[in-house]
C-alpha cells in the first residue's frame, strides 16, 4: 500500500524530521488559504500514486495566494497516468542549496533493510543508479543493532563536508530507519533531501510503500488507505483476501496459488487465448472466497470463459466446489465454467459439482484448450 | 538418501490444534511421518488424535520428544515468533506453511536461525515430501511417487502441477520442497541444488521459478558452475504486467528485471532444459535421464 | 536514582500495564477525596526510597474515606529507615487471587539484563532466592533481539496455568521489559503482580531504579527525582560532578578515582583512624570540583582533619592544587590539611601549592598516617 | 612479550581533538606509542600535533593508517557508538577510557564485539601500558619501569599507586592493566590471569579488586586451577558500607554479597598473597621472586 506524500511527510514531521510546513487541501479557495497563511510563495502538487507528476503538469509554483488558486483549479481533477488528483499539498517555496536523496528499501540479495544515500537528489534514483552507481552510497542494516550512529553519520559524509549539515542529515538518516521499521514500509525515501543556504536540512518530498503483511497490526497507517486512488475491483478483492489484477484478455481465471496462477495465465496465451485477469484465491480458501472471486470475474464484460484450475494442498477441493455451487445459487452466470479441480479431497470435490449437474476436469491442458476455445466461440 | 528430510525426520507441528495444523496433521501422520509433539499454548497436555502429546511452548516439547524439526501453521501475526521460538529450542529444519509474514520480521529471523545453523523453508511454502519417508508441509502426498528426480519450486500449487505431471508419467521424486513465494526465505534454490547435487538418490533436477529477484539467474550461474545432474526448469508469469505484485509477494517486475525473458534466458545460457509449458517436464526429464 | 512507587507505576500504565487506580496526595484531606473516589475502601501506602514500608507501619488499609483520612495523618511525616513521608499513594483495596513476582535486573555474571519471575510474590524476593530457589525462573534476554515473545509466554507459564493470565502475564511482562529499556533502568520490579478472582492480572506495587548514567540523556525521567528524599551534601556532590558517600568518621578525604578512595578509607582505618567519607573528584577534574568537594567536607563538624590523596592520570595534580588555592582564597578553612600529590604534572601542582605556602607529601602511607595523627589530636 | 599492546599496536585516537584526548595523545606520542590516527567528525583532513591524521570516520582512519586498536576518549553519551564504530573498522583491541556509559549500553555493546572477536578493555579505566613498548590510555608514563611483573587492576588511580609502590622499589612490570569499575566490562580478571600466565616476560602477577560483584571469586578459583605463577591481591573496600555505592558503578555491596572480606577471603582459599594495604605489594611480590 502506497501513502500519499502528505501522508509520508506527516510520519516523518511525527518522528521529528524537518519538513517544510504546508497543509493538504481538495478545492481551490481551502489551498488559496493555506497559501495566504504560508505568504503566497507556494508549491501545489497533486496527490497521487504515480511517479513524474511534474512533468504531467501536476507541480506548479506561485507567487501569490490568488495564484495558487488558479494552480489548483488546473490541477485538481486532473488524470496523471489514469488516475484523478482529488486532494493537492500546498507548501511553502524553499530556496534551496543542495538536493540530496535518502532511501530505505528492503533488499532481497542481502535479506537486510538497506539505506541508500545518493548526493544526486531531486531526480529519479534508478537513473542514478544505472548511469552514475558509484553516486549511490549503502547500507545494509542489520536488524539486530538497527541502524548505528556511525553507519548514519557515515552516509551524511557522503551528502555533505560541513559538520553541522552532517549532522543534521545523520539525524534525519537514523530517523527515517526508525519510520521505516515503525510503519512496516518497504521503501521509504525523501526525495530531494534539501539543504537551504541558511544550513537547515530539511525533507521536500516523501514516499512511502508499506508492506501489506503488515497492515494488520499498523490500524494507523491502514487507516491511511486512499480506496479511491485503487480499482474497485481489486479493493473488493483484497477485502475478501483474494488477490487480484486486472488483465486485458477474455479468459476469466480463478486458480488458487500465485506460481500456479501465473502459469495457467502463461498457459492461456499459449493455447492462443488472452487471460482476463490474474486471480488466487489463497491457501486454506473457504467457499465464500469462491463466490466473490466469481463476482469479480464476472462484472468484468470482456471475460467471454471463466477457467477454474484447482490444484488441492491447504485448499481442498470441495471448498472450492461448495464455492462454485453457492455462487451459482445466488447468481446466474451468463458465460461457460470450465472447471479443472484436483488435490486434496479431488474425489469429494467432483462429488459436490456432479451433484449440482457441473463436470470437472482434472488435467490442466485440456482445461485451458477447452477455456480459450469457449472463449473464442463466445466472442 | 533424499534432502533435508527422511525417515529420521521427528517432527513438531506448531498449531497442531488450528483448522490447517490439524488437518495437515492427520495427513503427514498418515503418511508416515513421525509427527512426535504439537505446540498450542494453553493446550499442553492434551493429546492430538488421542496419541500426539501437546506442549504449551517449543522448549517443552523438545525436550520431552527429542524432536529434530518443526513445521509451522500459526497466524502470520504469530509466524515469526513461532520460528524463532522453534530456533531457540534447537530444532535443525523448521518450515513454515504460513503466508503473510511482514517482509521486516524476516529480516529479524533470517540472522537469528543464522547464528544458530538452523534451516528454514518458507516461509509462504507448502513444504517438502521425500515420498515413502516423510512429508512436512501440505504438499498432497497422493500425488507423490518414491523415484530419483528432486523437484524445487517458488511456487505451491504449481509444484503439485508438476509432480502431479511426473508421477502419473512414471517418474517418481526423491524430495520435492516449496521454498515459498516472498522476498526473503530461508532456503533458496542454489541451497537445493546444492542438496540434490549431493544426493546419491537424485538424478535429475526440476527447478520451478517465477518472476521477481535475481534468485533463478543466480541459480542458473549455480548450475552452470556446480552442478553435474541435469537440470529443466520453468519461469511461471510470461504473462504477468511489469511493476504488480502477482499474488506472492517475491513475484513483481521492478522496472525490467526481473521478467521471465530474462530468467529463461539465463537457464537456457546454463544449459538447462527450458518448459515452455508445465507438461513439458515428462518430455524434457525423459530426455536427460 | 529510585523512583517512589507513584512514579514508577505512572511509567506502567503509560507502557500499557494495568495498575489499580489510585493517585498520590500530601495531605491527609487529600487523601480523603481520593479515597472517596475510589469508593472508600483503600489501601495508604507512605512514598519513601525504604524497603519493609509495612512493617514500619507505612501502608495500611482503610474501610472508609475517614479512616483514610487517619491513617494519612499518621503516616504523612512519619520516619522510615531514617526517611520522612512526604507522600502517600491511596488506591483501592483489591481482591487477590494470587500473588507474583515480576522483576528485571541487569547482570552482571551474563553481561544481560534479567527478567525474573516467582509465583512466590508478595515477599522479599531475595528471601526466596535464598531459601527456594528452584521457585524463581530467568531469563537473561539478548539485546539483540530483545525479550522475544516466547520467553516471555515461557516465563508466564511459570506463573499461571490458565492461558487468559498466562496471556495478559506475558504481555505484561514484554511491556515491563519494554519499561526498563525505555527508562534506562538498572532494576525494575512488580511485586506482587496480582490476578484477581474475576481473571484480571496487574501490578499492585511497582520499584524502579534508574542507572545514574542514563539520566543525561532521559530528561524526563531525570525530572522525577525527590531531592528531598536524599542526604543535602549528596545532592550537591552529584550536582557538582562528585561522588561523595557520608560516614561517621573524622577524617575527611578527598581522592581522585573511587580505588584510590577505598584504598585511603581503608588506610586511614589501618592506621587507626576513621574516615568521615568516601569521595572521589573523578577524572578529568577541574579546580572548581575541589572548591566544591572541600566546601562539602567542611561542612561536616566531625571533620577534624582533611586528607588529599591524588594521584594524577587523567586528572591534573595542577588542577587539583589550583582547586585548594582557590578553595582557601574564598573561604577560611579551619581543620588541617595534609595534602598527597603524584603523577601527572606533579611538579607543576606542587610549585602552585608552594606558591601558596602549602607543602605536599607524595608518599600515601606518610599522608594518610599524618592526618590520622592530626585528627586525633584536634579531637 | 607484554600482553595485548606491544611496539607493533598501531593506535586510533577517537576524540582525539578534545581536552582530554588531546592531551594524553600527546602524551602517548612522547612515550613512543605508534598513534596513527585520530578521529573527530568533522575534522577530517586537518593534522594533530602537525604529524598525526585526523578523520571523520574509523572507517577512514583504519582503512588509511592499518590501524589494529584504538582508544577512546569522546563523552559518555558516545562512548558506546564510538565502541561500536571501532568494532565495525575491525581493529582487534578497543580501549575505553570514557566513564559514565549507561550499563544497557555495554549490554548492547558486548555481544556485538563478541560476534567479531574484538577484545574491549574498559570502559571506566585508565587504560594499560607495557613499559617500554606503548602506551594506550591515561597511566603516567614516569611511574612505570620496564619489568617481569604483571599488574591487572579494577580501579584506575589506585593502579598507579601499586605500580608507583613496584618501580621505585626497582620491581618493573611487563604490562600494567586497568580494566575498569564499571558492572559491566569487556574485559576481565581471569582474560588478563590467562594472557600473564601465557606471556613468558611475566614472572609474577598482582591483582587489585574491589567490592562488589564477583569476579574477584572467579578469578581466585582461576588461579587455583590454572595459574602456577605467583599472584599477590588487593581488595579496595574493606571499610564500605553495604548498599551504597563507591564512586565506581561497580563497586557496591548487595545484601551481604560482594564484601572485600570475602573476596579476601577467596584469596587466601587460592594462595594469593593477599596485601593489608597497599605498600604491601613490594614484600608480598619480593617474597615470591
Amino acid at each position: 500500500m502506497n501513502l500519499h506524500e502528505y501522508q509520508a511527510r506527516e510520519l516523518l514531521k511525527e518522528a521529528g524530521i524537518a519538513v517544510p510546513d504546508g497543509d493538504v487541501a481538495d478545492t481551490p479557495e481551502a489551498v488559496e488559504k493555506i497559501a495566504e497563511r504560508l505568504g503566497g510563495k507556494v508549491v501545489v502538487k497533486a496527490q497521487v500514486h504515480a511517479g513524474g507528476r511534474g512533468k504531467a503538469g501536476g507541480v506548479k509554483l506561485a507567487d501569490t495566494a490568488a495564484e495558487a488558486k488558479e494552480h489548483a483549479r488546473a490541477i485538481l481533477g486532473m488524470e496523471i497516468k489514469g488516475l484523478t488528483v482529488e486532494k493537492v499539498l500546498v507548501a511553502p517555496a524553499e530556496d534551496i542549496a543542495t538536493e540530496s536523496y535518502v532511501g530505505v528499501i528492503v533488499d532481497r540479495e542481502s535479506q537486510r533493510a538497506v539505506v541508500m544515500v545518493s548526493p544526486e537528489g531531486g531526480v529519479d534514483i534508478e537513473e542514478v543508479a544505472a548511469k552514475t552507481p558509484e553516486k549511490i552510497f549503502k547500507v545494509a542494516v542489520d536488524p539486530r543493532y538497527g541502524l548505528l550512529a556511525h553507519e548514519a553519520m557515515g552516509l551524511a559524509f557522503e551528502l555533505f563536508d560541513d559538520i553541522k549539515l552532517v549532522r543534521q542529515a545523520a539525524g534525519i538518516i537514523s530517523k527515517l530507519y526508525q519510520v521505516f521499521v515503525s510503519s512496516g514500509a518497504s521503501l521509504i525515501e525523501i526525495n530531494p533531501l534539501v539543504s537551504t543556504p541558511e544550513g537547515t536540512v530539511k525533507a521536500l518530498d516523501a514516499k512511502l510503500g508499506v508492506d501489506d503483511n503488515e497492515l494488520g497490526r499498523k490500524p494507523k497507517i491502514e487507516a491511511l488507505r486512499d480506496l479511491s486512488s485503487e480499482d474497485p475491483s481489486e479493493v473488493d478483492a483484497r477485502e475478501a483476501g483474494l488477490s487480484f489484477i486486472k488483465l486485458d484478455g477474455n479468459v476469466g481465471c480463478c486458480v488458487n496459488g500465485a506460481g500456479l496462477a501465473m502459469a495457467t495465465m502463461d498457459l492461456v496465451k499459449y493455447y492462443g487465448g488472452d487471460p482476463a485477469n490474474f486471480l488466487d484465491i489463497g491457501g486454506s480458501s473457504n467457499p465464500q472466497k469462491v463466490v466473490t472471486a466469481l463476482e469479480i470475474i464476472t462484472r468484468d464484460k470482456n471475460v467471454k470463459a471463466i477457467l477454474f484450475n484447482i490444484f488441492g494442498g491447504i485448499t481442498r477441493c470441495d471448498d472450492v466446489a461448495n464455492g462454485i455451487v453457492t455462487a451459482l445459487d445466488q447468481t446466474e452466470i451468463k458465460v461457460p465454467l470450465v472447471i479443472r479441480l484436483t488435490g486434496t479431497n479431488e474425489a469429494e470435490g467432483i462429488k459436490i459439482l456432479e451433484d449440482r449437474g457441473l463436470s470437472a476436469l482434472t488435467d490442466m491442458d485440456d482445461a485451458v484448450e477447452k477455456a480459450v476455445a469457449m472463449a473464442k466461440e463466445a466472442a | 538418501m533424499s534432502i533435508f528430510i527422511d525417515e529420521k525426520t521427528k517432527l513438531v507441528v506448531q498449531g497442531i490444534t488450528g483448522r490447517d495444523g490439524s488437518f495437515h496433521s492427520s495427513q503427514m501422520i498418515e503418511y508416515g511421518t513421525q509427527v512426535v509433539a504439537g505446540v498450542t499454548p494453553g493446550k499442553g497436555g492434551q493429546k492430538f488424535e488421542d496419541k500426539v502429546p501437546v506442549f504449551n511452548t517449543m522448549a517443552e516439547a523438545v525436550e520431552a520428544t527429542g524432536a529434530n524439526a518443526s513445521v509451522i501453521y500459526v497466524p502470520a501475526t504469530f509466524a515469526a515468533d513461532a520460528i524463532i521460538e522453534a530456533g531457540d529450542a534447537d530444532v535443525a529444519l523448521i518450515v513454515c506453511i504460513t503466508e503473510g509474514l511482514p517482509v521486516q520480521d524476516m529480516t529479524r529471523v533470517i540472522p537469528f536461525l543464522a547464528e544458530r545453523n538452523i534451516r528454514l523453508i518458507g516461509p509462504n511454502c507448502p513444504g517438502l515430501i521425500s515420498p515413502g519417508k516423510s512429508k512436512v508441509g501440505i504438499i498432497p502426498a497422493t500425488i507423490c511417487a518414491e523415484g530419483r528426480v528432486g523437484l524445487v519450486s517458488r511456487s505451491g500449487t504449481l509444484t503439485y502441477e508438476i509432480v502431479h505431471q511426473l508421477t502419473t508419467s512414471g517418474i517418481g521424486q526423491s524430495t520435492c520442497i516449496g521454498i515459498g513465494g516472498d522476498p526473503i526465505i530461508g532456503t533458496n534454490f542454489i541451497d537445493c541444488l546444492e542438496a540434490f547435487q549431493a544426493d546419491d538418490e537424485t538424478d535429475a533436477i526440476v527447478m520451478m521459478g517465477e518472476i521477481g529477484g535475481t534468485d533463478e539467474q543466480k541459480a542458473a550461474e549455480y548450475v552452470a558452475a556446480n552442478v553435474t545432474k541435469p537440470v529443466v526448469g520453468f519461469i511461471a508469469g510470461q504473462t504477468a504486467p511489469p511493476g504488480r505484485r502477482m499474488g506472492h509477494a517475491g513475484a513483481i517486475i521492478s522496472g525490467s528485471a526481473g521478467t521471465a525473458a530474462e530468467k529463461m534466458e539465463a537457464f537456457r545460457k546454463a544449459g538447462i532444459g527450458v518448459m515452455e509449458r508445465p507438461a513439458d517436464v515428462v518430455k524434457l526429464i525423459k530426455e536427460r535421464l
